[in-house]
């Protein structure tokens, strides 16, 4: 399957293509724009709002130029009012519209959180599911060149916590595109989180239109030594770490959860039940992140199956210092990986 | 402008329906069966009743924790409210929301929120919709004073204004939150001017005169169903009860009796009353007639609540996703 | 050390004082009471404000009879603006007061998120130590009478998430006490969660003004089976559940936290050292929840000492429902308790 | 009223010691030795000027991320500036913060917040303090026209004017929030009016001549200082860069050049070094001298930046707590 497979660069992808002609690609980054493009074509009841969606760098490139061809009621710029936006983004959704409301950064959400996990979160169940909230938020992990605390968070652990959410966070370009079209088609509020560091990676992605079902994970890699669950970003390191332990005998099984919430317990239990170990590496802190549920869920699921504890590859426990230096000391990466595991695999 | 007979019989019929269910909320309560909290809006029945016989069933309604009286004259099911608050099945929201969280789709009415202010912009959005789609719904949100001290109130003004949406915001002053004075909140005195900043109207107005709400809310309607954007009416009234439950706040300390008593003599429904049977609109017979269709309808929701069923435990874990 | 104790009602409080009547009892709300009125007595740069403070009920009884007695400027009403007046707290803060905020339930602090996480949070860290924010925030868990999901919630993890906080959560009166005076005294940003569950309990509270060390737990129970981890009002249940499976013959080790962030590792780790087996009650929600943390760091640092899988008893997956039977099959208690405990202990 | 000739120096000085430095930053950063995002003030130097003049170095201060000039204005020291854009030990927020996050404690800012809006609440607070403390010292909030969108400058302003605060509001209306303009953001037309709901007052203007934003600021000043509660002063102006980076807006095809070709011709600084010349107030050689002293400290400082240590990683896990 053409779409299983993770390109580390575009050189890597152009022979691909040489192989198999039929690959179309795109990055990650188009093919938002590109699900964005198709369904703002199809689909009278979709629109996009947030601030900047019609500035001509158009958020990194994933709405630009739609504001021109579809016009900006459709592609609405907003006032920097996060809680409010998303309160009218919500009361568009309850309406019967199909809101996808964009944030250049996760941050700035903590702002909106009232609106989302008091009452997007919550409409279709206090009220007896008499309504549905079809809304989709995107938002942006930004990181590196000194953006520190406020504009660095991967705060999908904020959001995964609310029972009411579903949150996905695509890493190729082709789950990019299929999971924003099934997210604006799901009838319940999605988060949606990619990473910066994701969106000029090249992979193949189908011209149509497509759905990807919400809450199934996918196996990148197989490998019987270890099982690691890499989220977003850490998907590509999880990769660059499996190549280097594959050069010393240690076969790493990884998994790509693309919906974090609901998770797919399923894939990665039945991934444990070959390689008894388990290292999962989130873009987020550790101290009561995502990667916090994972460990805890597959412990009291699959206990007997762990020949050791899982290990968990996830920020420090401060906010984002500025000095590149400081930068390069917090976030995680194949290193960090290749120790977890080495932890467990003796 | 002095308004047609049969809407204003209409008007005196809705609050009365506003005001008689909620004393019986407030006889039944003390027997613990109405196991959730009750904001009773007994004393601004005026507001409800004069905003909503603007709307026709398919514009949108937004409202906040006191939102019984909304339900009912934007035409909710009464049924399904009395079953509400007593956590049933045939609820309006199937016993998951209570008394805070009513909801009546069929009317227009998209939910009620408990977190004051949180409803403000879910109206907004809901305009926009109707707008986007090219339709002719308008949308209410009703809100109190205590809603104006949010942030979120001046960031959905604005947007509301600033895309000319059919959106009316209808402020229900009735001078406190929980017990907190306006005046310990507000640095302004009149609400209805914040609506200036936006370039756009605000109306204040005598929230106890349902005839006085109607007209102001019939200007807003209109103006917004033109496409002319928001407006904003302030509407100044008083809650007989405590902010939640059927004491009063005097008995609890909280306010002097004096200012009760001021108020109770201003009563929205009685004052009416008086002034259509003055003018020979009604008289005992009807007034009679219209209280008992009423008190026979309420009693006929209560039974209905009653005899209806509680969900089962495993109802916990259903309406989460849809 | 009679505050150790947790009486389980009144009469077992009496009790003791007629064998001990240097013990001076208190409730929960009354503890806390004092801790603010002597703080107000005591430090002119200590003052409290919120929504309400200066209610005749006073919170709940928490600040009642404060602003008549020290005045509406220290015991300062506010409008209900969350996010802004947590600002302004924070700023006081900065400007070298010691505010106390005081939210009626942490619900409504979903929509001050942006200041705690970040603002408070991170203002130290980001500027080097040039400042700290000497901010404790009081919330509120409410719960059942149909208070329904935006009036009940546990949010604790919302906070335990975020680098830069700490978070206090005390179950006794004693504890309720001592430790709002080490929050206050705090050069930190420290959310104080209280369960309305606990006000009427009653326990031995000194007269005096003391501080409790942040970032220590307790023993509340001493036992060799199974070491459960209480949180806030689930201590009372898993006390009771453990006097129940004692008649069983099996002896639970109950650890009282108090602090959730920083987290007592060490005082886990010793109890699991003897016990083996380790569950965790918490009053939010399971999934992403705080138990989360517990069962993660714990399998980290000592998966060996392990006998079985950590056992989180938390709050399914759903927002608070209002209906009676719904809140009943929602809450978790000591039946709960005693089934994970029985789910270990073979 | 004409304001005295040391203080009009004064003022020219600080200008220019902030745009020569903002031009030091544009020339050095594409060395990407500054390896953080730069929001620069080119253009805008006479509102922190202008409002800084008046105040003393205990008087509090809070900035957004385009604070350059506030923390020059203030009295910040430069060596620590730079040396955080390099993100060295030696910065003042000890390289954890960047270009976004400057701190000066010894001249009472207390911080800069790059969460649009976020320090505005905060300001309100110190003047709390001072207030509750019976200390005189005065509070000063800077932010943008984009950070008048967020309700909690309103939720802020509100607070200010109901409990009497001493805090000034400075917004600086560059008229633009990243690329989108101010009207497709506000309703309204005037920031300054919104003074007006809360029965406050709100002064507007020219942001680009220093003497009438230091007259504004002279009046808001003494009025908060006074006891008697927050201004908003609005400071119409133009920032000449990009949103961030040194490049310009129109080279990237955000809007045109004529209109910042426009604003170039406002520039603040040379307008008034030509009326201060023309008064005789300056001359050629002592403008010369000034830039020059200025130019000095601009290079002694990058120099000292550049020379200094950056942190160890283990300087990673400090700080959190103190
Ligand atoms: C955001 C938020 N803050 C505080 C509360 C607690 N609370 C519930 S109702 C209420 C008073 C609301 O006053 P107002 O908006 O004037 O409505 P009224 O009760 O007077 O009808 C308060 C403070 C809440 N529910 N939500
Ligand atoms: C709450 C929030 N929303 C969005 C952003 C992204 N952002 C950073 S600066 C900026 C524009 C701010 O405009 P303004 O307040 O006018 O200041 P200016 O940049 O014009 O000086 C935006 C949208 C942010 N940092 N914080
Ligand atoms: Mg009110
Ligand atoms: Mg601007």
């Amino acid at each position: 399957m053409p779409w299983t497979k993770v390109y580390s660069d575009r050189s890597e992808f152009d022979l691909a293509v040489e192989k198999d002609p039929a690959l179309r690609g795109l990055t990650y980054r188009d093919a938002i724009l590109e699900a964005s493009t198709q369904l703002l074509e199809s689909d009278s009841d979709f629109f996009i709002l947030g601030e900047g969606v019609d500035d001509p760098g158009g958020v990194f490139g994933t709405t630009k130029g739609l504001a021109e061809r579809f016009g900006t009621e459709r592609v609405m710029d907003t006032p920097l009012a996060e809680n409010g936006i998303t309160g009218v983004a919500m009361g568009a959704a309850l309406a019967g519209m199909r809101p996808l409301l964009v944030h250049m950064r996760v941050d700035f959400m903590t702002i909106s959180l009232d609106q989302i996990a008091n009452h997007a979160a919550k409409w279709s169940y206090m009220f007896g599911g008499a309504v549905n909230v079809p809304l989709t938020i995107r938002a942006i992990i930004g990181r590196g060149w000194g953006s520190a605390a406020q504009h660095s968070q991967s705060l999908q652990a904020m959001f995964t916590q609310v029972p009411g959410l579903k949150v996905v966070m695509p890493a190729t370009p082709y789950d990019a595109k299929g999971l924003l079209v099934s997210s604006i088609y799901d009838d319940n509020p999605v988060i949606f989180i990619e990473h910066r560091g994701l969106y000029e990676t090249v992979g193949h992605v189908p011209k149509e239109l497509y759905n990807i079902e919400l809450g199934h994970g996918v196996v990148r890699r197989e490998g019987a030594d270890v099982t690691i669950v890499a989220i977003s970003q850490m998907l590509s390191e999880a990769i660059k770490a499996a190549r280097r332990l594959s050069n010393e005998g240690i076969e790493c099984e990884i998994i790509d959860l693309r919906t974090l919430l609901p998770m797919d317990k399923g894939i990665i239990i039945e991934s444990v039940k070959k390689t008894g170990r388990l290292v999962v590496a989130d873009t987020g802190w550790k101290e009561g992140g995502y990667s916090a549920e994972v460990s805890a869920v597959i412990a009291e699921e699959a206990f007997d199956l762990l020949k050791a504890p899982v290990q968990r590859v996830a920020l420090p426990n401060v906010p984002t210092p500025a000095s590149h230096v400081l930068e390069a000391a917090f976030y995680k990466g194949e290193n960090d990986i290749i120790e977890a595991v080495k932890r467990v695999v003796r | 402008m002095e308004l047609d007979t049969t809407v204003q019989i209409e008007l005196y019929k809705s609050m009365l329906r506003v005001r008689l269910l909620e004393e019986k909320v407030v006889e039944l309560y003390p027997d613990q069966e109405m196991k959730c909290p009750v904001h009773l809006c007994i004393g601004q029945e005026a507001i409800a009743a004069g905003v909503c016989a603007h709307l026709k069933s398919d514009d949108y309604l937004f409202s906040n924790h006191r939102g019984h009286g909304h339900y009912l004259a934007k035409g909710g099911d009464m049924r399904a409210l009395v079953a509400e608050f007593y956590g049933r099945t045939t609820g309006c929201s199937r016993g998951k929301g209570g008394s805070m969280h009513i909801i009546d789709t069929d009317v227009g009415l998209l939910g009620t929120s408990a977190i004051v202010g949180g409803g403000i912009p879910m109206g907004v959005g809901a305009a926009l919709a109707a707008t986007l789609r090219g339709e002719d719904q308008v949308s209410v949100v009703f809100f109190g004073d205590g809603a104006f001290d949010e942030g979120v109130f001046y960031e959905s003004y604005n947007f509301a204004t600033l895309k000319k949406l059919p959106v009316i915001f209808i402020c229900e002053n009735n001078f406190y939150a929980t017990n907190s004075p306006q005046r310990a909140r507000h640095a302004g005195s009149r609400i209805a001017d914040a609506a200036l900043v936006f370039g756009s109207t605000g109306i204040c107005v005598d929230g106890n005169d349902v005839e006085a709400v109607h007209n102001a809310a019939g200007t807003a309607v209109e103006h917004a169903r033109a496409g002319k954007g928001p407006m904003l009416v302030e509407a100044l009234t008083y809650r007989w009860k405590g902010h939640v439950g059927p004491g009063t706040d005097f008995e609890a300390g909280c306010r002097s009796e004096a200012e009760l008593r001021e108020w109770i003599d201003r009563c929205p429904i009685k004052s009416f009353r008086t002034k259509l049977i003055e003018n020979g609109i009604l008289n005992t017979e009807t007034n009679n007639r219209i209280a008992e269709a009423i008190t026979d309808e309420i009693e006929e929701a209560f039974q209905f609540a009653m005899d209806s069923p509680l969900p089962e435990p495993s109802d916990l874990l259903t309406d989460l996703f849809s």
